[in-house]
């Protein structure tokens, strides 16, 4: 039975309209319709993921409901490949349905305030006790941790190792009563972020991913999951913030300058290269395991939402001069066209900030890619705990 | 050529500037106040306007002001941008003086110059120099009528200079609404007039034109001395802030960036003091001037504020550090007074670069 | 969305075409020939034509091609522009082929399919795919008259399609003059025709315009090879080369040029290749494809180019050093077939972009 | 008596219409007028350098010759500075007065092939050898060697100290049987520079210019005088290429479009500002000691070059395909406006590289000016022998 077939069988059986929607999106699931590259058992069918866009495609025709994926994005796409490629029998069988559904929302306790860029310096403490640990540290960056029942957690379990090797990787229960979670405001008026304070917080160790000590390691298919999952969806031609502007330039003749229609012009022309861009790299992913490619187009859409959002304001004159509303707010996702283009241009400069920021992935793409050599460090062989600060 | 230099006494007169406003203008005040009730900071202005005297510098001694020029106008829009004060020194001591000098009628003047009365130029603040003016119609005994949106500077003034039928009116006494405004630190308002007492005080749009034109030659310093404050302070944060074991400043990339900016902002002080110069001097150049100095200086201010955004990291995202404050004043700035690509075109005639053919 | 990427026959095509060029043209030979009497490379051109069979690849084998389709022909492509090897592939595979393949006569078709008559457009190599063509008058007996200057791989070129009349014709015997060129490995020449002996091979400019937008989409190809040998060139020099105890390469300014560069690469490997497939599959999306990727590509070639010049340092700037030839071919490149500018330009009525109005 | 009267003086007892050239050039360096700034005796008043103008506009109205200061820029830009402040009494009475007139014509032997931008890497060996020195070793990039009397030369006097302690500056004689001068053919198909083997060059150690082993602290100050020169000069409003591309726009009306237009229009500006930026330079030195605002004005100018000379084969269009000449010539002095647009395209590619690159310049702007750290460098303490190569 191929997935067309499955998909069939599995609106047949439980029609979208008659059905309770978490009742069919764990049928979805247990159908191994959720994502189909994953194993059997675990919401897939191990077929190769290109086959996904038959079972949406068919699924939507039908009016079945989806699992809101930009709410559960971090929970779709960080923690979900990571626990697939490192997690237990058990903690699969534990997280993943409940993460696939949306019934459990899971967040990222990665960035700290002295560990952005340079994350692995970060100073949050796991200290074994018993058959678990206690954490205590700060965490900052975390999107949605006021709605999240789990969170992907990295801390340090030796600081006398370097700082790479003393790091490990955790779920954490945001429910514990040494979690506090405080929202962050940001330029935009809302705070779409939030400090996350660990004072104590107990983690068992059937929670923990990946052996101790290996947590920079296991970091890294989240963080190149992140950056796929920001740079990595197929977009129809004039998708996203080109769309917003070309509509707005055909709409208002009397804002059109020829200054403005040039920059038009590149900006239309980007974003076209960074499509095709985008879609020749999903015709090459084969596995399901991401390279630096991801990297590379997440640098190119931050660059193009900054100058397509700046434009937007520069056409808009006078209207540009205005802002819909500074009120604080704390926004599940984030809502790029759905409000003004001055939140719009102030939200874009997180894009080269967030999931690793642009200096930091030319970094990676000068390294990994074009082999180019690292620059002399000093801090990589030193114990953490004697590391300048 | 121009003296391009800073004298003695405008360094002096930087410097009280800078100190109180260094003493009574920290970020952390206004941030706290520009979400509040009383966007501008009134004391404050007094304080600028009436105690240093620095609200009619440009005016004759004999009709009340400091008898300087232009030039030391721009020296205070430096200092003004470096702290981005929510104070209303550019609609009045700049767009409102420059006007009402260049009216016949004088009764506004003094007190405008001795900082007693706050004024504006009710256009919107995106009006280009050659740009068109609002639709305000005078009625029968010269009373106004007509709406005239995102006005800078326009809810702490006493009086309105409001151009309309060809001509410039003061008026005390218009609805005036605040708008929420991209810039927190100069926030718009819009000017409802209905059939609203006014006075004449030109019958041609010479003042309207002068005060556009003014306006936007000085504006460029108001963006330098904001663009300088960016600089420095992202300087000294990536002196500061350690990645990777070492001070992020030591890092290549982000040294040859903040060269290139530093290269940027050398090229606006010299611009803005051209400008500013030939119009203290009615230089002939003056139009050529203001053109290259808003067209560099509206992009300077805004790479130099989205460079401090992105070099802070996730710091400079947040509301509590002050580098948003400077970002929204950039980007309005950039749309204030027509855009660096409006005064580019303007070249396209001043310098005989001609436009091509359709 | 069409296949963007390489079939195992378009591998092997890349490995064949690459390993002949690797063996018979190294920049010291193509620099040795290049201020000789003969600037194309005849030899090579008949190993790639017939030996390799690449001559006619997009031809369909019943009218003596290789019964492939332009997406190959733009892999041979990739391979010259990586080697910027003197031959006249371009005019002739891919101009005078794609002429010829439009015309109804298919006399000329196989000879040239198979290599073994070398053909060009006789146009300006600037002109634009909707750009105006040259002033050549048909005369009694169907001769021609006129002068067409800067048209690329005339020189070996044993016949060339003239556009006249609003139709094409095919002559033998014009006067070919040399044109001291800024690409020296593609030498451009001028055609002069005085009552000139041609045959009829269409009566409308279906085929010159058809030419011209696959000479504008494939070229795009040849851009790509270019500046990935820039890109490669360049990164393998930085490792290299030590300057201060370090290799230069480890410099983080440099590393991060380096990393944009390489993205506007990966993404003039993606546009290059959308715009082959929509030539090659003959799809609604060809104009817009062509435009993006020349557009783009145009400006990625100088760009890398232009890098590989700088961070070469002074080994460079010398004429010993390839870097020259690939810079010049670039910058030629650039302005065949439109520039960069015209190419976006047409996106104003292809993706519904308006033009201001006067 | 003012610089104005001293001039009228020369010009009443030297008729430049009845004088010889040469004549009139020492006469006019004997009246302390050939650089005012100068002290007296070596050419100079010791008078401020802004009047330098005046002298020069009486002489130009008086049709008095010039020491065409385009040839010579090494010997007044580089050389002469350097010799000001570092050479002794003898040096100076011996060498600025040909050297102004043009009698004697200097190049620099500086760069080589492995040190470019690492200047002080150089491994050029000069040898004691009883009272003088013995150079042997390759430079490169020297322009006007073919023509030049006199070079000022860097070389290691110790390779045992680190690389910038064991340097020292001599003034090498061109005529020298070891010195052997072979033309370097750019990419624009010129030999503008040389390459210099130096093979048992003799140098009396009365050449040596500063202390044995202050080498390095003496090429400073011929380095920022490089680059003043190249960026320092008055220029009128449109002076320089942006003048050539817009009377190029002007006479072509059939080349002009809306793109190219927006770019001219930037080019114009930019040029505009650079031009006022220089001239706010020039009213701020006061002393005759340039500082790093000379890079700043080098890396803005060779931007810009680069910029507008793209532009301008571009806007040829076919025109842009063409090239006036490849014939190896070896000028003596650059002309950018005397040739065509190809021309200028390639020869601005070396304004980013020659007399410090962008990349230094903008190392030095961020260190020297805004006070950024430098780099970790593990070669400045090494014995030079010892570095890696």
């Amino acid at each position: 039975m191929d997935v067309l077939e499955r998909t069939r069988a599995l609106l047949a059986e439980h029609d979208p309209a008659g059905t309770d929607r978490l009742d069919f999106l764990r049928a979805r699931f247990d159908a191994g319709l959720a994502w189909v590259h994953f194993p059997p058992g675990l919401g897939g069918l191990g077929a190769p993921r290109s086959e996904q866009a038959v079972v949406d495609a068919e699924l939507a025709a039908a009016r079945a409901p989806d699992n809101d994926p930009r709410r559960i994005g971090i929970g779709l796409g960080m923690a979900a490949p990571t626990i697939l490629r490192y997690g237990t029998e058990e903690q699969k069988q534990r997280f993943l349905r409940p993460l696939w559904t949306g019934e459990e929302v899971w967040c990222q306790l990665f960035s700290e305030p002295g560990a952005g860029s340079d994350l692995a310096a970060l100073g949050t403490r796991a200290v074994r006790d018993g058959d678990g640990w206690v954490v205590d540290g700060q965490k900052v960056w975390t999107s949605i941790a006021h709605a999240a029942r789990w969170a992907i957690l990295i801390a340090r379990t030796d600081p006398d190792l370097p700082k790479h090797r003393g790091i490990s990787y955790f779920v954490c229960d945001m429910t514990d009563p040494g979690v506090e979670v405080r929202p962050l405001r940001q330029l935009t008026g809302e705070a779409e972020f939030n400090e996350v304070f660990l004072t104590g917080v107990r983690i068992p160790d059937t929670h923990r991913i990946g052996a101790v000590g290996e947590g920079w390691q296991v970091a890294q298919t989240t963080l190149n999951n992140e950056r796929v999952a920001i740079g990595g969806q197929a977009t129809p031609r004039e998708g996203g913030l080109i769309g917003v502007v070309a509509d707005t330039w055909r709409a208002r003749p009397e804002l059109r300058t020829h200054e403005l229609h040039q920059r038009l012009l590149k900006g239309w022309l980007d974003a076209e290269v960074i499509r095709q861009t985008g879609e020749r790299l999903r015709q090459q992913l084969t596995s399901g395991q991401p390279g630096p490619e991801g990297a590379a187009m997440k640098l190119a859409f931050a660059r193009l939402a900054q100058e397509l959002s700046g434009l937007e304001v520069e056409l808009l004159g006078e209207e540009g001069l205005g802002y819909d509303d500074w009120t604080m707010t704390r926004p599940e996702v984030v809502d790029f066209t759905g409000r003004e283009a001055g939140y719009r241009y102030l939200r874009a400069k997180g894009n080269s900030i967030e999931g690793g920021s642009s200096e930091i992935l030319r970094n990676v793409i000068a390294e990994r890619v074009l082999g180019l050599p690292a620059e002399p460090r000093t801090d990589k062989d030193l114990p953490w705990k004697e590391l300048p600060r | 050529m121009s003296d391009l230099l800073y004298s003695e006494i405008e360094e002096e007169l930087r410097s009280s500037v800078r100190d109180l406003l260094t003493d009574h203008c920290p970020p952390t005040a206004i941030l706290a106040r520009c979400e509040g009730p009383e966007p501008y900071d009134l004391p404050l202005w007094r304080s600028l306007a009436v105690g240093l005297g620095v609200a009619g510098l440009q005016v004759p001694e004999t009709l009340g002001g400091a008898g300087a020029s232009v030039r030391e106008v721009a020296v205070v829009l430096e200092e003004l941008g470096r702290s981005v004060a929510p104070v209303p020194y550019f609609g009045s001591s700049v767009l409102g003086l420059t006007a009402l000098l260049a009216c016949e009628d004088r009764e506004l003047l003094p007190a405008v110059a001795a900082g007693e009365l706050t004024a504006t130029l009710a256009v919107p603040f995106s009006t280009a120099p050659g740009g068109p003016l609002p639709a305000v119609s005078v009625g029968p005994g010269g009373t106004l009528t007509g709406r005239i949106t995102s006005v800078a500077d326009a809810l702490p003034a006493d009086v309105l200079l409001v151009p309309a039928g060809g001509g410039l009116y003061a008026v005390e006494a218009a609805t005036v609404t605040a708008r929420t405004s991209l810039d927190l630190t100069r926030q718009l308002a819009d000017v409802t007039l209905d059939a609203t007492p006014a006075r004449q005080l030109a019958s041609h749009d010479g003042p309207v034109r002068q005060a556009l034109l003014t306006g936007a030659g000085l504006l460029a310093s108001e963006q330098l001395g904001l663009a300088e404050w960016c600089l420095t302070t992202t300087v000294g944060y990536l002196k500061e802030r350690r990645q990777f074991g070492r001070q992020v400043g030591s890092f290549q990339a982000l040294k040859h960036r903040l060269a290139d900016l530093w290269l940027e902002t050398v090229g606006g002080r010299a611009v803005a003091r051209y400008a500013a110069d030939a119009l203290a001097t009615g230089s002939p150049d003056t139009a050529i001037a203001v053109a290259v100095a808003q067209a560099h200086c509206g992009a300077l201010a805004v790479r130099a504020a989205e460079e401090c955004v992105q070099l802070h990291g996730g710091i400079g995202m947040t509301w509590e550090h002050p580098a948003h404050l400077y970002l929204k004043r950039a980007k309005a700035d950039q749309l204030a007074l027509g855009t660096p690509g409006h005064h580019r075109n303007t070249l396209a005639a001043l310098a005989d670069l001609p436009v091509p053919l359709p």
